[in-house]
Parts: C-alpha cells; structure tokens; sequence
C-alpha cells in the first residue's frame, strides 16, 4: 500500500527529506514496523530509527504509539518531543 | 474557541479586551504570554526559528482547547502561537481564558500552556555565536502536565 | 515591585508590555484582570462602589507581592487596583507577572490575586434595581488561599 | 490614653462614624476590650460589636487578632472581611 511520510525539525535536517510517497512491503503495517524498514536504509535513516532517538509518530494528524495500525493512503509523521509555546 | 498559528505578531492587549468585554458577565481574564529570551540554559541566543507541523499544529491545539472547555466553566478561550524566525523578546505565545470566576480562568490558561508544551508539535531551534541546536524537551514539561492527570 | 490603587481605568496591554519588554531574560509573563460583571449571584448589578483603606491597602498589596516573590523566581510584579463607583465591564484589578518561567510567573500571579482577595481592604457594594448592599465575603476565597499554605 | 479609630464599608454606614479621637478609659488596652467598650455605646455600635458580625481588625495598617495590645498613638481600625479584586 502507498501511503505519505512526513518528517519534521532535527529528523528532516538528519535525512533531507521532508516528505515522501512511499510504497509498503507486504507486512509493514505498524509504525514499529515503517520504523524498522526506515531504518534499514542505514546511515542517518539508521541513527534515527533504531531507537536511540527520542521520536514521535503521528498518524493523520493524530500522535500515535508505535503499535498504531497504517491503512492505504494515511499521512504518517515522524519528529523529536516537540518544545513550543 | 480559536487558535491561531501565525508567523505575524499579535497584539496581546488588543486581544486580552476583545475576549474581556466579549461578554457582561465575565469576571474573569487571565492570560499567559511566552516570549524569546536572550539567554537559554547559559547560551546567548541570537535567533530562534520555530519549526511546526501545518494542519496537525491547529488540531493539536483546538484538542487542548476543548479538553479545557470540558474542565472548567469557560467563556472563551484563545490560543496565539508563532512560527518562523524569531529574535529576543520577540512574543511566542498567547493564550486567553475567560471565565465567571478567577479559579477557573487560572486554571484553563495553565492546562493549556502545560498540554500546549508536550502535544502541539512545535520545535524550536536556536541559533548563537556557536552555531545552531535544536532545543531539547525538558522532563519538567512532562510533570507540568502529569499534574492535571492526577487531580 | 509595583502597587497602585488608583480611581482612574488602567491600560491593561500597555502594562502587560512594558513589564514584558523590562528585562530580555524574561520568559513567561502571567496577567489577571477582574472586571465588573453584569450579575452577581443571580441579581443585575447597576454599580459597584469599591472602598478601601488608604495608606493599609497598599501596604498590604505590597506585602503580598513580597512574599510571592520571596516563594517564586520573579522578574516583576504590578498590581493595580481600582477603587470608586464602576459599571459593568469596568475593569476592577490588574495582576502582572514576568519571570523566566511559565510556572513561577502562573503560580505567583494566582498567589497574589488569592491574597489580595483575603487580605487587601477593599470592600465592595452593589448596587441594582433592588437597592443597594454590601456584597459578602466568600468561604471559597478562604480555601483558596488556605491551597497555598499546605504547600 | 488616646487612639484614633477608623470604620469602615458596612461600620461606618451603620455607625454613621469613618474616625473619631478616642480617650480610652484605664483597663481597655486590647483590641477585645476596645470592641466591648464600644459595644457599650448601644443601639447600632451594639449590634456592630457583640460578635454576632464578622469583624476584622487592623492596628498601624497590620491585621491583627482581638488578642492585639493597644498603645497610646494607635490607629486602630475595624472593618468587615474584605472583598475585593
């Protein structure tokens, strides 16, 4: 399935992407799962995902834990603990 | 009920009397203003640049919002918050509660800055005369907020 | 540290802004304003006269912006409050509040308002189409300034 | 020896009195035996201080207790609890 992936501030900076369309393997349809298959690009894609980096997932503009469910189409988010206001 | 994510700045005190004299039986205003300090954990800071999430952000915070409407007897509230690249005493962040009683006004203001701090997805990046870094989380953020979860 | 009780209106923004403005390490910035509502417990409010005791109300609002700032980590304080015969929608007090962080600058500025709601003299009496009477002191503003001192 | 007394909101009202010169007979040095002192004027200073009305009292611009000693020079003031703000 093809969903969006979407990354902000020091994740966007780290692997220059700020958006992309991907299309999932078969069997990646978790966020722990996106998050391992990122991480297999190595280099900066592995220093982000593997779990040393505090990170945060949104699913459709909604945070979500790492065991959240991805569908056909969703907008997924990835970024640091946020420090606004 | 409004939120606002804005590069412009606002008029604190235009808005704070807007909200105040919006209804004849508001008694109370509070309101909370977060600016651009000079100084952040001991480093001269020259610019900081805020970094938000276009969509989610304006969610993120109306859902803040509303669970304070759902907490506390309030007339109105108004969230003003900031994007792009800003200097020292430069305004970040406003929020406006009213409500009949000071209680409830107080206490809605200080929920939504504290939720605002942890779930609306800001980031903020410094820049001084040693380079650029992207401002951690503080814990103390996160028992701001776990305060409310046990009351 | 600044204390007026005055008859006249107060600029609430303009105040707010330049206890902002005053030092460039200041973060957070808490306001309260009280205003006169249009009801008070169920009766329509025509007027409401404030008394108070020249020379012991001040001292007393002096007091207890010390003693915030003796607890919290305070920039600045202003409190301004009015006294006379006010309408609805008039503005009764204004409480400021800067400090490099959002908790201290929250929990003095509520502190203050809880004091000055106990322990300044001021006295209010409405008046409406029924007449006029003295409004009565509140058992809630007790217990919200007893929070502060199991704390 | 002689204190000056203030009334003040719903006090002076009833009393029909904001300050008066007090010469304070010997024995009447705390704020306690002041308000009985008072209380023996009659009428409304009667119904003002026999403690059925919640009366607050300040000597020199400092609340204090009816326990409170009075010295020569005082100001001493009465008034209800506050409501202000």
């Amino acid at each position: 399935m093809q969903i969006t992936v979407l990354y902000f501030a020091r994740l966007k900076e780290s692997l220059k992407y700020s958006t992309e369309q991907l299309q999932l393997p078969a069997g990646v349809d978790t966020v722990a799962a996106l998050m391992q298959h990122l991480a297999s690009r190595g280099d900066a894609w592995q220093a982000m995902f593997s779990g040393q980096q505090a990170i945060r997932a949104a699913i459709n503009h909604a945070l979500v834990g790492t065991e959240a469910v991805i569908k056909a189409g969703d907008e997924v988010a990835f970024f640091p603990p946020v420090t606004g206001g | 009920m409004e939120v606002r994510v804005q590069l412009e700045d606002f008029d604190a005190g235009a808005e704070i009397s807007r909200l105040r004299l919006a209804r004849r039986d508001t008694g109370a205003v509070a309101a909370f203003i977060g600016q651009v300090r000079d100084i952040n954990d001991g480093a001269e800071v020259s610019t900081l640049t805020l970094e938000h999430y276009p969509g989610m952000t304006e969610k993120a915070l109306q859902a803040i919002v509303q669970q304070a409407a759902t907490r506390w007897a309030l007339h109105d509230a108004l969230v003003v918050h900031r994007y792009g690249c800003l200097q020292a005493q430069d305004q970040i962040v406003l929020v406006v509660t009213t409500s009949p009683h000071r209680g409830d006004a107080f206490s809605a203001c200080e929920f939504i800055m504290d939720y605002l701090k942890t779930e609306a997805p800001f980031w903020k990046k410094e820049a001084s005369a040693s380079g650029e870094r992207w401002v951690e989380a503080r814990s103390s953020d996160d028992s701001a907020k776990q305060r409310w979860q046990s009351q």
